[in-house]
Order: C-alpha cells, then structure tokens, then sequence
C-alpha cells in the first residue's frame, strides 16, 4: 500500500520553509532527499559502533566488516547480481565510471580502438572516455537522439566496428527522462562480442533492475540520489571481466603482499577497494535501497508515472511551456523553457516561492547543443511529490510568465 | 556626485519599501531596462564573464579619470543586478572602485548569489568589474 | 583546560560494553571516534539541509554550496594553506595519493625517472607509486629507517639523483609512531628543486601543521582519523603545482565547457573534484576539526604524549614485550609483541576483555619484513583514552602471558 | 564412529560448562595439543591457507574412501579451532564432509569468526578442508 502522507513523514526536510514558503523540493534528479531510516542507522553508527573493518579482530572491528558485507549483499540482491564479489562500492557514479574507463582502458584499449556513448550522456560518462582516449588515441563515437529524445539505435550497427572495444550508455537520461533501450544495446553489442555499460544514476531509483536478466557487463550508480549517503556508490562488473582488469587505485585492504619488489593483489571485491572505504556510508546506502525496497519499485514507478503525466497535461493546459525529452517511455523528470523567459531568471522566481528546480546545462552540455540552448529549467520528481506541489509550480510558471514576458 | 556608499544607502532605502520578493525582482527587471547597454561588437566570448548561468557581457572605458561601465545579460534579473551596479560603480574613479566594499548586496538581500556557485557570476562580475578599474589606475597611474 | 570526563561524554561509542566489558578502545590509528558534534552535524544536514551543492541557484542548493565552501576555509585554517583552492576534497588519504601519483605521473614521470619514499609508509603510500611506476616504466627508491624506527635521512642525499620527481613521505609512523624530520627531507629535497608530498594521514590529529611554514608541495590525509566521518580526505598542493596537472577523474563539475569535440577544465579546486563531492562528508569533516580546535592541538599533544609515556613505563616493567618503534620523537603509538605469544592470539584474548587493538600487518608489510615479524599488536591512544584504560590492556598482557607461554 | 552431528553436539555441549571466554579459549589452547601436525614437508607455501593473520596449513589423506586431516598454525587458538575442525571432519567420507553444515562454530560462540574479515581464516580452513574433500571424491568416485 502507497501512502503518501505516512511516506512524506519519513523525510523530515521535505517539512521545512524556505523564503517563508513550503519547500516544494523538485530537485530529485540531483539528489534525493534521506527517510530517517537512513540518517538513523548513520547516527547509530557514530554513537554506537565506528569502527574500522576488515583488519581488526576486535568485536566492533568484526561487527563493522560483518555491517558492511551485508551492505554489500543488500546491494547486490537490489541489482541479482550473481555473486557479492561483482559488487564493488566506491565514491558514486562517476568514481565508479572513471575506475572502468581507467582499469579497461588499461587492458583493453589501445591506439586508434573506440568507444562508443550516446549524445545524451551525463558528462560523468564523457570525460572520463575522453580521458581514455586522449591518453591512448583512441576514439570515442557518439550515438545520436532524435528530437524527441529517443535514441536512434540503428546507427549503433555502423557505429560498431572491429575496433570498438566498449559501449557505454545512460539507462535513463538525467534532462530528457528518456528511459534507453538499453537490451537492445547489449543484444547488438552482444553480438559482435563487445562489454556493455549502463549508467543507472538515474534508473537506479525508478524501476527494477535485473543485472543478469540484462545481462549488462558493468553498472554504475550513487546512492545520494537513491535515498541514500553522499560520498559511495557502486560499480558492478561481471566477475569474468573483473578478473582481468588491473586495479585502479592502490593502497590498503586492496593488496595481498607489498614489498618494494613485487606487490600482489586482493582477490574481489576487495581488488577495487583501496583504503578505509566509505563503510557507514555503505550501509546508509542500503538502508536507503532497503527503504526503496520497502515501498516497491513497482508502486514507485507507478506513482511517479502519474505525477509526470498529470505535471505534463497541467503544462500543456498553460501553453508557451517547452518540454524537451518526449519519449513515450520516460521517467519522471521534465526539463523545459517558458517560452521567451531565459531558465536563470524562472529559477530565481521559482527558489523565492520555495520550489527547488534546477536551471542550466545539467552536467549534459551535448543535449543543450542538439537542442541549440543555453539551459533548461528541470523538475525531476520523486514519489514523495505530490499533485498539490505541481499545481504550485505551474502557479509559479505563471507568474513567472506575468513578470517576464 | 555622492560618495558610493550614498548611492548604496539609497538602493538600500529602495529596497526597504519592498517587503516580497516579487517585488524586488520586479524592481529589478524595471530597472533592468536602464542599463547601458555594451557596444554589439563587444558582446563577444572575449567580454564574457566565466561561471555565470547566464551569460554577462561587461566592457569599461576610461573618460576624464573614470571609468564607464557599459554590460548586457541575457538573463533580465542578472541584467538588474548589473544596473545596480554599474549605478554604483560607473563614473568613478580607479581608486574609488577599488575601495568598495559593495555592502548594499547584503543589505538588499542578494547575499546568496555572493556565494561561489556556479549559478551565478554576480561575484564574478564583480571582480571583473574591480579587474577593469585595476587595469586602468595601473595603465594611467590614476587613483 | 582539558578536562577528560567533559570529553568523554562527548563520545557516546566510548561508554558502551564489549562482550559484557567496558569498552577499552586503542584502536584509534585504524580510526577515531566521533564526538557527537559531528554525528550531530551529519544528522541536522540530512534532516534540514540536503541539497546538491554548486549547480544549483535555489535556497537549499546554494545553502549546501555555502556549508561546503565554509568547510573548505575551515580546512584550509586548520592546515594554514595560502588560498582555499589549493584544498581538494578527496574520498580519504589514498583517494588523495592516488590523485597524485595519477595526475603528477601524467605530467612530470617518463621512462627512467624515480619517485622516493620511505621504508616505513603505508601501503597507501607505496602501491600508487608502484603502479605509476609499472605503467610509465619508472624506478620507486626508499629510504630506509633503522631499528630504533629513526629514518636514515643521510641516505637521502645519495638516493636523490637528477632523475628524482617527486619525494613522497610519511609524516608520522601509523605502526612505529616515529614523527619524521619531514622539515630536513623537504628542504634536502627542494634544494634539488624536487617537490615533496607529506602523508599526514597519522599527524593531522596528533600536532599542529602548517603547510606554508613547513613548505611542503602535497599534503593528504582522511577526516576518519581526524574524529571525522568516512569517505572524505583531503588532498593539498600548492597552486602552483594543481594548476599544471592535469585532472584525474572526469564527470560533473569539473569541467567548462563539454562537447564530444573538445571540453575544457573549470578552474582549481574544482578542476579535481568530479562528480557530486561528498559535501555532507566535507561537512562532517570541518565539525571533527573544529572539535580538536576546540581541544587545541597542543593539549592533545601534551596528553597523549603523558599517556604513551606511562604505557611505555608499565610495559618495561612487566618485562617480555617488544616494541616496535623506540624513536625520540613519536606519536602516541605502541606496536609490541609479547615474547613467545602469537599477535593474533594475543588480540583474540584481549578483544574479549573489551579491549580493542589491531594485531597483523598494519598496511604496512616493509616494516614487519624490516623486522622479520608476521604481524604486531598496536595499540593506538587518543587523547580521549585514560591511564586506568593502560593499567587494564596490562593486566591483559599479564593474562595472556600466563594462558599462552 | 558416531555422525558428524553428534560429535558436534558432543562439543557443544562440552563448551556449555564454561561461562567465559577466557576458559574456553583455555580448553582451545589446551586441546590444540592434540592436533594431527600436518607432516613438515607440507609446512610450504603451497599447503598455506590464505586469508588468515595466522598461518594455517592443512593437508588430506584419503584412506579406505576416508579423508584423513593433518594441520598446523602458528597461532595457538587457530590451533585448537583446527582440532575441532578435524575432530569432527577427519576420517569421514567426502560425501559427510562436503554435506556437514557444522553449525555447531555457531553455538560455540566462534560465529563472528565466520565473518569475512582477513583477520581469521576459519572461513577459508572450511572452504580449503571441504575443497580436499570434493576433490578426492571426484578422483575416486568416492561417496
Ligand atoms: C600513514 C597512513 N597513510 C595513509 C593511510 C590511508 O588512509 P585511508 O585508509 O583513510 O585512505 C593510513 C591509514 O590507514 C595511514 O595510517
Ligand atoms: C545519468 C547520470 N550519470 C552519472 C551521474 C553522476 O553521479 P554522481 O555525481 O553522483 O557521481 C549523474 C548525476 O549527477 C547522472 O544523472
């Protein structure tokens, strides 16, 4: 049973005033906000158990590593991974994007292979390839989206070619809502033997992830913007291609022996995990999945595909009002533009009635140049948000419009 | 001509008959219609201020031993927020620009976008603004 | 004034029971305790506060950007560096020595050059290095320490050579406890106008630094060890330096301008913080810093250095135990070994009178080969332990000695 | 020979009596005295089990479609955990040893050894002493 009012109770921040004004937080798509399950077991992990894990033999030492395994598991049953070693945590989306794009580009890639992305990738998944590949002279290549903000997938079979070592591609986009084809990706990757990677940082949250019914080769996403911790998130590769790449930072926990001859290397998951990891932060994670979990994917999407199609039939009735991002499956998350009113100048209008929305280019410059604008204004709403907080958005489009057209 | 800080307690006194927010942006983007606008050929990535959300143009020139603002946004609140500046700054000397401390921001309630987010480039206008009354007392050894 | 019982209080994990017994916790080199002003500031952020931090122009977001940038100044006071853009928020100290030995190996090490560290780092401080060196063909030499636990810094002058980079230390022992005359090394080092880089990871809690007077070119270390939350470190350069490496990790906020043809890095410190920063960990971590302010870092030097003082005369007078680590100048830091008694069975004994040391190789496996040993038993002590805390880890030795020889 | 469940619950409840730790780790050191040392040749590299802070070598016979254990550890509590392992485990088919459960590490109190810390290696003893067991039962058909 979804019930809204018992739900919101469980997010103390969504019951403040800004400006005086009823916050009306519709910035999920950057960052979630926590249910108390999650600032709780964080705090109850200050006051009662900190400790340090892996090395210690001491009783919060084995408590803490016992705390942090079983993170690892509640994550890895979130996605069906296979086993718990396919799961690594690291610092969030883009750290476990740079550690792929480092450690395969290590083993895998080389002068003149390619890359391939989408055009409609957050930059956490552009400039890390465009790290790799100015390093190693290789080439990233880029899938397009039509207007609509659908990908046109059949260029994907002449974009592949006997070089191309990876595809990496975003499962929903952060600006255009665009829920990606991502199976049919991985079949036609699949078939000419290349690894997929899907960037879940914002699917993670929406819908139910099977990584083994997907059969993707690696995932990435953060747990901030899944009711989760700030600073951990998770890179989950198959084992198989986890084996054979080399590590990506080095330092403790992650070895085996260390001498100033020859260093040998932890087995997995540990291999990836270099240092004190982020260990409250994994569990604040999976107490957020747990939360997720709790209330059912199945019920999340639903309601949430409610909230976008009501927001979009109210922008509609308003006119003047440009959604980019059309997709017949999407999540949701509506960028726009009021038309002839520049995103900064809606912004600052929409913070002073206590609605929190996100204006500029949204860390995805390469969708803004299809589109020839400087910004968007993005709404990107969680099943928390309410009917109620979207007719006051669309009261503040009005008002925006009065004042500036 | 008043001292700055004059001018500044009159934009301070302005905006204390304003008690909403609506209508001191409002008053912005009133005021926003005066600004001098910068020559069209200067409205080039060269004049552009970095780190705004919206883009700022701002150009000086040096007349007499002062120096003249002219700016453009395409942002009409931001385009304000310059005309209140270049209220308080233009038409003065190197040293005098240099000197100011530009309390009124805080004053009038726009503090937040001192803050060095990427959002928007008031701190940075405004540095570009001293930049340019630095580079004229260095070039003229004016004060 | 320093007044114990007042400090206590303001560390709820210390008043519990471990196996029915008050917890003893020297375990405090792994990590430190949290006083409650950090837990609480963590909390009050996830329960008021949230937000994304510098991409956003609403009332929260730019509420975040602020605390941040507060906890950005208040690092940079508390290590005295010259502008806050030399302070790069890290996910810990071997997140901050990796960004080094990455982005300092892009820019300055070619096939042949050498890299210098010690013979008693951790091994956060040798494996990046050895990475780098494997992938750019370059040469790690080590400095070595003698059996006091004193480096050989004469040897210095022999191992730097024109094909010298980068010197690279440990500032305080985490197994010896040595405070090393970094000042000497630095100064050895920049006549040849070699920079170096301070692992500060086991100094920053113990005794005042100020990079500008020390005038070291890097300096990292982790907030978990400094009585903050886990997974944020920092790591400092002087501008200088960060100014002409090039990034280490890509994605959000990080970047200018992004297009598939060419993007453009923002500007220091950001240029080195990709992805969404673990703003509420950079929070937490000025509230740990703030709290040993508070203390004063001279008051916590002057205690612990009363406490490791009665430790080591209680030890000699039970006679039979080693210590490793017998420098004039040391932390308050004890490795030991009871004669005859396997550290691990030592550990397991005193975990169940509550007391919680570390026992095995410490991460740092070149001393124990130093040594000849497996492992060590360390207890570690902060200025919040007591003496009757020592008094009791005695009797435990006195137990152990009698149940294993 | 009794089940591999009663010897289990033979140790059990010899550890019932005691209501410290301390005497159980006393009864651990004073029964490692009876652990089969594996054979000095087999004290390599090679026969080491990874994952402890203590050294742990374990070798298998196989004898009469029976497993026969021999260890050895350098600590002495890993020792007398090993001389529980192998009274329960050695001696039996690989078919009794792959199946056993040994829940009684649980009941004993030894279950946070069980944790994947590096710090014990009692995980990785099991996992190495069952390994021995389905390999012998694969190489002889055994059951
Ligand atoms: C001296 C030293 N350097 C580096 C580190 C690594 O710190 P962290 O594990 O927090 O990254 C540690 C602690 O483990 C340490 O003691
Ligand atoms: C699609 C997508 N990928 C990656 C990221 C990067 O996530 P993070 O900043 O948490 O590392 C984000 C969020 O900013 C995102 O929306």
């Amino acid at each position: 049973m979804f019930d809204l009012d018992t739900i919101r109770k469980d997010f103390p921040v969504l019951q403040q005033k800004v400006h005086g004004k009823p916050l009306v937080y519709f910035d999920n798509g950057a960052t979630t906000q926590k249910p108390r399950q999650v600032a709780q077991a964080i705090n109850d992990y200050y006051e009662k158990k900190n400790s340090s894990i892996h090395r210690g033999v001491h009783f919060l030492s084995s408590q803490a590593t016992i705390e942090y395994e079983n993170a690892r598991e509640t994550v890895r049953n979130y996605i069906s991974a296979r086993d718990k070693a396919e799961v690594i945590f690291t610092s969030g989306a883009t750290g476990s994007l740079n550690l792929l794009a480092f450690s395969f580009g290590e083993k895998f890639v080389k002068e003149g292979d390619e890359i391939i992305v989408t055009e409609m990738e957050h930059h956490a998944n552009i400039v890390p390839w465009q790290l790799l590949c100015s390093r190693k002279k290789a080439i990233l290549k880029v899938i397009p989206f039509n207007d609509t903000g659908d990908l046109e997938i059949e260029k994907l079979d002449e974009l592949i070619t006997e070089k191309t070592r990876l595809v990496s591609v975003i499962h929903t986009s952060n600006v255009l809502g665009t829920i990606n084809p991502v199976e049919k990706i991985i079949e036609k990757a699949h078939n000419k033997n290349i690894p997929v990677c899907i960037d879940a940082a914002q699917s993670i949250q929406h819908m139910p992830i099977d990584v083994q019914k997907l059969d993707c080769d690696f995932l990435v996403f953060s747990a901030h913007k899944a009711y989760g911790p700030t600073g951990i998130g998770v890179f989950y590769g198959k084992e198989e291609y986890l084996k054979q790449l080399p590590p990506y930072q080095g330092g403790g926990d992650m070895v085996d022996k260390v001498s100033f001859e020859t260093t040998t290397f932890n087995q997995l998951p540990f291999k990836f995990e270099a240092g004190t990891t982020n260990y409250i932060g994994a569990v604040g994670m999976a107490e957020g999945l747990k939360y997720i979990q709790s209330i059912g994917l199945n019920n999340i999407a639903k309601q949430e595909y409610e909230l976008l199609t009501y927001a979009k039939r109210k922008f509609e009735a308003i006119g003047g009002i440009t959604i980019y991002g059309n997709s017949a499956t999407k999540t949701s998350i509506l960028s726009f533009l009021i038309d002839g009113v520049h995103p900064l100048d809606a912004g600052m209008v929409f913070d002073k009635l206590g609605i929190a929305v996100r204006t500029g280019t949204h860390c995805a410059q390469p969708i803004m140049q299809h589109f020839g604008v400087d910004g968007m204004i993005r709404a990107s709403l969680s099943f928390y948000n309410t009917k109620e907080e979207i007719d006051y958005l669309c009261r503040g489009i009005e008002q925006v419009k009065m004042m500036f057209t | 001509m008043s001292e700055i800080t004059d001018i500044e307690q009159e934009i301070v006194e302005e905006f204390e008959i304003f008690d909403d927010w609506m209508d001191r942006y409002n008053y912005l983007i009133e005021i926003s219609k005066d600004l001098p606008i910068i020559e069209s050929e200067y409205k080039t990535n060269e004049y552009i201020i970095q780190g705004c959300q919206s883009k700022v143009w701002v150009n000086a020139d040096y007349k007499d031993g002062k120096v003249i603002y002219t700016a453009d946004s395409d942002a009409i609140i931001t385009k304000g927020i310059i005309t209140l500046l270049i209220r308080v700054l233009s038409e003065r000397t190197p040293k005098e620009i240099i000197d100011a401390d530009l309390g009124f921001i805080d004053k009038i309630g726009l503090r937040e976008n001192l803050s060095p987010t990427r959002a928007n480039g008031l701190l940075a206008m405004i540095k570009q603004m001293k930049l340019y009354a630095i580079a004229y007392k260095a070039k003229h050894g004016a004060n």
